[in-house]
């Protein structure tokens, strides 16, 4: 079961100009395997999630394909495009807290996709209750009569997946599951993760600025910077030997390996610069890097796009 | 549950003061009238002119020169025993007066709240669901012209239009429940005008909230999305203006009562003020204030019921 | 998506644009225009009710000395007045007075029953005028009953027999017959009243031709036809008198036939009766009223004591303009403060001459300018064009030096200013209710005269003062109208007050509905009421 | 030497009618600072770290306890007096986006020290500025434009540089890069660093993120529901916990980690 | 959003129109607007009277540019007051908090406690009909609902970062209140007197229709609508002309606080595009 991206681009017209959020992005994701993408703020990453489910702002303009098993998403009408979201693919979104309706009890907005799925009003109270006990929550009942306002960040994050699995989804797309998250609250999202994947054998795809999170439970890593795929590689390989020098300066920034700085910023979104995009902040840079972007090289099991690599 | 019950307990706990400060406002109101009662009282009837002693007789049965305390304590006495004191120039009771105008006003009001509520969701989801398309444009331009329209002039085009012209509506009086159509919708048409636009901002507001994405993520089109999700928490503005707009109306609309000719309470009151029956203007202030009070507390109570965040986070 | 937004806003501005203009030129054309209703209505029967609407109530209730006007017909005096201002026997048929006027003798009618079958006799007056007494300021909203006004020094009213009463008073009452006209003779069946204050305690009885059904207090009246009344029967069996507050509601309920006719004061403002008038299916019924409108001003310290200057502003103001333009023509200049219904009244010239109004101005003031704050009470807004007339005399004082504002006041400000003398220029309106000329000329031209005093005129003419003296004394009636003629005279020269000119109530009804309206000069009577197809 | 010395620090939150219920947030914490000293204060959310650190700056008032600075404790100062103090301790705060006036240009923002305190150059106090913020790495392009124009990782900069202005002796950094990307925490934290040599300033690092403490900071507190559990030099801490809580915070972060 | 720009254009020059004609009455107006002439009352539109005249003859065009004067400025006035009084109160209790926040919030519950049309007319009909009560009656009634918005803003902007830095700065309670929250609060404060204006305007209209507006020699737009009540079915412009008046200025008033609205909503919008 296979979800291909193929030359994807999204563009933002507001205001002050148009935005490229995401450029001529292509890729290929196996439902098999727990695939993560990796990418600061402004990478066009939550972008890029969002755009498979068509679920972007009105004044977004989307080029290119995606598809699922050879069924083009991007050409569908809102009305096939419902069809397809929730069934097939669903969505954890980001910081739960605000993700839940807040004037509506946790039980029934899990119930409710039970309903969808044409299930009568008690078969869907007992599995929400089941799916509630399988996702470690101690006093379900208690759980479903509470308002979001009353859970703690992990509940209610445990509560968004339990709304995503109900729908026995073949895709789950998990939008920065950790953010703003303890240390002791984010191993429990990774353990309800790890069990949704083995009870649920359900293709992942984590979208995070957490690269640990990304290490320990992804097996393929995808890393995004300016709406561009830099690299791809399996997690282990990856984190052991980064190719491309934006991987190495990311691994290199983390607290426990040492947090040595990167030169520069991240560009405004207005004035991209020509060639790599990387450049003025790589520390390899040559005078090709400022004139022409890189294509894409494949080695190994994963690609890069760096002329170091030509 | 018991949650829910103290918090309306605190609600009802904490109107009392506010019931008791509109006395004391009403009763201030009262004090600082200019002219004095007791020779308007007399002079009804206009050929004839009081004389001094007539004057200073009634100053005296109605105790207008006590001490100001005392008239307070006195008046407060009678309001708690259900006694608003009796109007200074024909003598009635003034709140039998005003519960025998009651239903006229209730009626006006109670139909023009249903207009309102029913014209405010019809409209604000319309509007709100076919965002930016035509029907949109053109209905806020409408909205706005219709807000922009004084009351009066709005119930002398019906009059003109459907009683006159096409003869479909009695003028005026207030006998049979079809003289209260015009009326209802010379008063409800300005503030449906407001919850519609009111409605729409805030649901178009909450469309952009986060736990619309997930709604959308589970499939839902989005009417079902406005329906389901969006409106319990888009209503509270816009219960609230109403509640405050019913309120409102609870005190007569004056202009709309004079002009149909509906003896209510707004009517009682313009008589009162133009004869300067002051008694009677604290009743009414007082009546007003109470029921007005009573009405923004159910509000509270909905808003309450609509997001749980106030009723249990409180 | 640019293209289809701005079609959509000039839909928009269509719309409203549509939404105005159809409410722009339509009522300019008249409403006879339109197509009248198609057949007219099938002919009325025996209990189809008449639905008339006035501006105030005509049912006060137990509040009021009367509990309703004379207008429903649900009770009648001992006299009234004929279309001439005669005295007019109705539940009193004949009476006579011995020599010095102290002592009347009434023969009341025979035969007459109150609507509860109760018969009329002498025992029924005596109880009512037991209850006379009671009254020094009886509260009403149309007259206040002051016993001793209308019957000053009265002893009592004695049986003589079942059909004959004597009044006795302690001094001559020469013109007592004109003092009982309408509400103060009025008679009821006893035992509805509280013996010690004469106020009702329940819904009287009296022997009119129409009985109060339902009193709907600020809505409407309904009377019917009382079959026992020993006059003419009533001709339509149910009459329902509305209340309609705003007179552009009532003009609305006539053109759309809600109600075929008004009544009472202020029925319809002149501009809009004009308009009604212009469809053949309504007319109107013009009755004299006893109301006098004039313009008081205050002489006590003003410039105004002198009597050049009133006579200045008296000929500065074109009454004939005022009436023609805004009452319609209907009301009579005059400059006779004694109403025209009075049988003493004499037609005196009423003159509008800007010159010498300038002249005589001229002569008192000099070149000087002098201000004048002219004052009128707000419950008179409803009833005409009153404010506007005001600002008429504004602009025409202002050509002989005098600068007016003109002020709108309520009614206990009103009382309060008057007392205190603040009332440069008072507009009012004063009714002869009882047509007894002395009564009405005391009040202005007697030096001690109530209105002369309260209203501050600050005018005394001893010659006045002696002839008024006479007539209140003389037993000749004769005596007594060459006295009023020779007062008339000299109020029309020296001008104490200035009448403006005599009101008319100006009834509009829907003549092709119903008839009767204009069978008396002087007042409505509804049992002439008639539907015009009756069967 | 202490600079700055916290003796049995307490704050008691009370709510509900007439204070009925009561929330002990920070309780009996005693710590000292030494000069150029930064410490770290791990904990939770919601175990009152940040409340130690307002009370610190006197921006919330303490219910008992003493905070000693320069001699003098700073929460028994009068008000004119404590004027002078304020310049010296100062607060850097979590949430980038809400730390400038949105109303205010970057360039109005940096001048308001100049306006509180009469700072040396400041009559031609725009010229210091364009100087002072090229030692924070804040392209000079960015002083024209609005807060809300501006990245996080920028607007702590410009903090930062706004409260060097004032040469200040001790900051609180209350969890200044939670809520940015790893590579920008990395340069906040080199700045940081910079700053401390160069200046000699204390720091309080108040965050959640064991990794990040142990990499920055001399000596180390750890703190649950408004109590200090340990407190000693940043490696004997870690490398021996003496507190079993210390110790199962240390395994949730290595869970993540091997 | 070009339109949305153009609307806000037209209306502001709509209301500029008015505060112009309301200024420049005495230069503007072509005939004196209590010129009595009875002889050609209600006239139709002539070269003399380009809108024709009043039921007494008076010139319709003056008398609309004299009632601007009345009642735009009325309305601009008396919200005026009434932001001044709400706006230092809400203000006071916003940013004091504890129990003079209390305190002040009970008072505001208590004014809030009644209607606020029933509150004009007691007031007016205690202290009797003319400008100086009506200004009165209208501040009185509705301080109230101003200073709990005001209070609202301050509350929500007193919680913000930038607050507590410059309190850790030293920075005062009055050049906090200056420099930091006035500005913020600037652009809600002004959506809200735009949407008072609009309805003070009508208020001030109905009161004069009612009597108990402004007194017999003044004349606002609500009086003139009085007054034609009687003779608009001879000659419609008497009556349609001033309510075109008053529509057309609410509408231009309603429009710009709509505008206002939106780019209030839009600023907060920004932040939320990725």
């Amino acid at each position: 079961m296979e979800l291909c991206i193929q030359d994807l681009c999204v563009n933002f017209s507001t205001p002050s100009g148009t935005i490229p959020a995401v450029n001529h992005v292509s890729l290929t994701v196996s439902s098999q395997q727990v695939t993560g993408i990796i990418g600061e703020t402004g990478s066009g990453k939550s972008v890029l999630g969002l755009s498979i489910l068509g679920l972007l702002q009105s004044n977004a303009a989307v080029s290119g394909r995606i598809l699922l098993d050879g069924r083009e998403l991007t050409g569908l009408s809102q009305r096939e495009l419902c069809a397809v979201r929730g069934r097939e693919i669903a969505l954890v979104a980001q910081n739960p807290a605000t993700s839940l309706n807040p004037g509506v009890r946790v039980g029934r907005q899990i119930e409710e996709v039970f309903r969808l799925a044409g299930e009568s009003r008690a078969e869907s109270r007992k599995h929400t209750l089941e799916l509630l006990e399988q996702l470690a929550f101690s006093q379900p009942e208690r759980v479903a009569r509470a308002y979001p306002f009353e859970l703690s960040g992990g509940m209610c994050q445990r509560a968004l997946t339990a709304i995503a699995v109900a729908a026995r989804p073949r895709w789950i797309i998990a939008d920065e599951p950790t953010k703003g998250l303890d240390a002791v609250v984010r191993n429990q999202v990774y353990d309800t993760f790890r069990m949704v994947r083995e009870h649920y054998h359900v293709g992942f795809l984590v979208i995070t600025h957490d690269l640990l999170l990304a290490r320990k439970f992804c097996d393929r890593i995808v890393v995004m910077y300016c709406g561009r795929v830099l690299e791809t590689n399996t997690a282990r390989e990856l984190f052991e030997h980064p190719r491309h020098p934006y991987t190495r300066g990311l691994i290199a920034s983390l607290p426990h390996l040492g947090m040595k700085p990167m030169a520069g910023f991240a560009p405004a979104f207005t004035d991209q610069p020509a060639g790599c995009v990387f450049h003025p902040r790589c520390p390899h840079a040559r005078e090709i890097c400022r004139r022409e972007a890189p294509g894409t090289v494949y080695c190994g099991e994963g690609s890069v796009c760096c002329h170091g690599f030509d | 549950m018991n949650q829910t019950l103290r918090y309306i307990g605190k609600k009802l706990l904490w109107t009392i003061p506010i019931l008791l400060g509109i006395t004391l406002l009403a009763f201030a109101l009262g004090l600082i009238a200019r002219g004095d009662p007791a020779v308007n009282r007399a002079s009804a009837d206009p050929d004839y002119i009081p004389t001094e002693e007539e004057i200073q007789a009634l100053r005296e049965e109605l105790g207008l020169d006590d001490p100001v305390l005392i008239q307070y304590g006195r008046w407060l006495g009678g309001v708690l025993r259900g006694d608003l004191g009796r109007s200074l120039i024909d003598d009635k009771p003034v709140l039998d007066e005003l519960l025998r105008l009651l239903p006229n006003t209730l009626l006006l009001s109670v139909l023009a709240l249903a207009v309102i509520a029913a014209a405010g969701l019809l409209g604000g989801i319309c509007l709100s669901l076919f965002r930016d398309s035509f029907l949109d444009v053109a209905g806020r331009v409408v909205l706005v012209f219709l807000m922009s329209v004084p009351g009066f002039c709005m119930a002398y085009f019906m009059i003109w239009l459907f009683a006159q012209k096409l003869r479909v509506l009695p003028t005026s009086g207030a006998d049979g429940p079809e003289n209260f159509i015009m009326p209802c919708l010379a008063v409800a048409i300005g503030s449906a005008c407001v919850v519609i636009r009111l409605l729409r901002s805030s649901i178009l507001g909450e469309m952009g909230k986060n736990y619309v994405l997930t709604a959308q993520a589970k499939g839902l089109r989005r009417g079902q999305i406005i329906l389901r999700h969006v409106l319990r928490n888009a209503l509270t503005p816009s219960v609230t203006y109403a509640a405050n707009a019913f309120g409102g109306l609870l005190g007569g609309s004056m202009i709309t009562e004079s002009v149909f000719s509906i003896p209510g309470i707004g009517s009682y009151a313009l008589t009162a003020i133009s004869k300067r029956d002051y008694t009677a203007i604290q009743g009414y202030v007082l009546f007003t204030g109470f029921a007005f009070v009573l009405v923004c507390l159910l509000a509270d109570l909905i808003c309450a019921w609509l997001n749980p965040k106030i009723r249990l986070g409180g | 998506m640019k293209k289809q937004r701005l079609l959509s806003l000039l839909a928009g501005v269509a719309l409203t644009l549509s939404l105005a203009a159809c409410g722009g030129p339509a009522p300019a054309q008249t409403p006879s225009a339109d197509p009248a209703p198609a057949q007219s209505a099938a002919a009325h029967t025996e209990d189809d009710v008449l639905v008339l609407a006035g501006a105030r109530t005509l049912a006060p209730g137990l509040e009021d000395v009367y509990f309703s006007h004379k207008l429903l017909g649900a009770w009648e005096p001992l006299i009234s007045v004929d279309e001439d201002g005669n005295p007019m026997g109705v539940l009193a048929e004949s009476w006579e007075r011995n020599e010095d006027a102290t002592v009347w003798t009434f023969h009341l009618r025979q035969g007459v029953s109150f609507q509860n079958g109760e018969p009329f006799n002498a025992g029924v007056v005596v109880e009512n005028f037991n209850r006379y007494k009671l009254l020094e300021s009886g509260y009403s909203q149309y007259t206040t009953f002051k016993v001793n006004d209308l019957y000053p020094g009265l002893i009592g009213c004695e049986k003589v027999d079942d059909y004959t009463v004597t009044v006795s008073f302690t001094d001559p009452v020469p013109r007592l017959l004109f003092n009982m006209k309408d509400t103060a003779s009025c008679i009821f069946y006893p035992g509805s009243w509280d013996l010690e204050t004469g106020y009702f305690t329940e819904q009287p009885v009296g022997t009119g031709p129409y009985m109060i059904q339902k009193v709907a207090e600020d809505e409407y009246v309904d009377i019917t036809a009382f079959d026992g009344y020993w006059g003419e029967p009533a001709k339509i069996r149910n009459i329902r008198v509305r209340i309609i507050t705003d007179p552009q509601a009532r003009y609305a309920a006539l053109d759309s036939e809600e109600i075929m006719g008004v009544l009472d004061l202020g029925a319809m403002p002149a501009a809009l009766g004009d308009e009604l008038l212009k469809d053949q299916r309504f007319a109107m019924a013009v009755h004299t009223s006893n109301i006098t409108h004039f313009m008081l001003l205050k002489g006590e310290g003003t410039p105004f004591s002198d009597m050049r200057l009133r006579q200045a502003v008296s000929l500065a103001i074109d009454r004939q303009l005022i009436v023609d333009q805004l009452w319609g023509g209907y009301a009579m200049p005059t400059q006779n403060l004694v109403n025209r219904m009075c049988p003493d009244w004499v037609g005196l010239p009423v003159e509008y001459d800007m010159e010498r109004a300038k002249e005589l101005a001229a002569e008192v003031l000099g070149d000087t300018r002098i201000s004048l704050d002219m004052y009128t009470r707000s419950l008179y807004l409803d009833r005409g064009p009153y404010k506007e007339m005001m600002e008429y005399i504004q602009s025409q004082l202002a050509q002989i030096g005098i600068d007016a504002t003109v002020n709108v006041i309520d009614s206990s400000t009103y009382s309060e200013m008057s007392k205190a003398g603040e009332l440069g220029a008072n507009f009012m309106t004063h009714g002869m209710s009882n047509l007894n000329a002395y009564h009405f000329m005391n009040m202005y031209l007697s030096s001690t005269g109530s209105y002369n005093q309260s209203q501050h005129l600050a005018y005394n003419n001893p010659h006045a003062d002696e002839l008024l003296k006479e007539m209140s004394t003389t037993l000749d009636d004769a005596r007594f109208h060459e006295l009023a003629v020779e007062l008339q005279e000299i109020a029309n020269t020296e001008l104490p007050v200035i009448p403006l000119f005599y009101d008319t109530s100006n009834l509009i009804y829907n003549q092709a509905q119903i008839t009767g309206y204009d069978t008396y000069r002087d007042h409505l009577d509804l049992s002439r009421l008639a539907w015009v197809d009756a069967q | 030497m202490a600079l700055i010395e916290m003796k049995h620090l307490t704050k008691v939150f009370r709510s509900g009618r007439l204070g009925s219920r009561a929330h002990t947030a920070v309780d009996d914490v005693s710590l000292t600072i030494g000069p150029g000293e930064t410490y770290g204060l791990m904990g939770e959310s919601g175990c009152g770290k940040s409340t130690l650190g307002r009370m610190l700056t006197c921006l919330l008032p303490a219910t008992s306890g003493q905070v000693l600075y320069d001699g003098r404790d700073l929460l028994r100062v009068g008000k004119r007096e404590l004027h002078p103090y304020r310049r010296r301790v100062q607060m850097l705060f979590q949430h980038p986006d809400t730390s400038l006036n949105p109303r205010m240009t970057v360039l109005d923002s940096l001048r308001e020290p100049f306006l509180l305190h009469d700072l040396p150059g400041r009559a031609h106090m725009d010229d210091v500025i364009r100087e002072h913020i090229r030692a924070y790495g804040i392209q000079p392009e960015l002083l024209e434009r609005r807060a809300s124009q501006v990245s996080g990782g920028q607007t702590q900069r410009i903090v930062l540089a706004r409260i060097m202005l004032l040469q200040p002796e001790f900051i609180v950094l209350d969890e200044p890069t939670s809520m940015l990307d790893v590579s920008v925490q990395a340069q906040i934290m080199a700045l940081l660093r910079d700053i401390q040599e160069r200046t000699g300033v204390s720091y309080l690092l108040i965050s959640h993120d064991l990794d990040l403490i142990r990499r920055s900071s001399h000596r180390i507190g750890i703190m649950r529901d408004g109590k200090l559990l340990e407190q000693g030099e940043t490696g004997a801490v870690l490398d021996s916990p003496t507190h079993p809580y210390t110790r199962s915070l240390i395994n949730s972060f290595a869970y993540m980690r091997d | 959003m070009k339109k949305k720009r153009v609307m806000f254009i037209l209306a502001l020059a709509v209301l500029l129109a008015f505060l112009f004609v309301g200024v420049a009455a005495d230069l503007i107006a072509p005939w004196d607007p209590n010129a009595v002439d009875m002889a050609n009352s209600l006239a139709g539109p002539s070269r003399a009277h380009w809108l024709g005249t009043d039921h007494l003859g008076r010139d319709l065009l003056s008398r609309l540019i004299y009632g601007s004067r009345s009642s735009v400025f009325i309305a601009f006035f008396a919200t005026g007051c009434t932001l001044l009084v709400g706006m230092t109160i809400g203000l006071v209790s916003g940013w004091l908090g504890g129990w003079p926040d209390q305190l002040i919030q009970s008072v505001v519950n208590i004014f809030q406690g009644i209607p606020s049309t029933a509150f004009v007319v007691a007031v007016l009909g205690l202290l009797g009909p003319g400008m100086r009560s009506l200004l009165i009656a209208i501040v009185v009634s509705s301080w109230a609902g101003f200073s709990r918005i005001v209070r609202n803003q301050v509350l929500e902007v007193r919680e913000q970062h930038y607050i507590e830095g410059a309190r850790a700065m030293g920075a005062g309670g009055l050049y906090i209140v200056r420099r930091h929250i006035l500005p913020n609060i600037l652009l809600p404060l002004l959506v809200l007197i735009a949407t008072r204006i609009g309805s003070t305007v009508l208020t001030v209209a109905a009161m004069s229709y009612l009597g108990l507006g402004l007194r017999a020699p003044a004349s606002d737009w609500g009086i003139m609508i009085n007054d034609a009540k009687l003779y608009y079915i001879r000659y419609f412009p008497v009556l349609l002309a001033p309510a075109a008046c008053l529509t057309l200025f609410c509408l231009s008033i309603n429009l710009i606080a709509d505008y206002l609205r939106d780019r209030l909503d839009h600023d907060d919008g920004a932040a939320r595009m990725l």
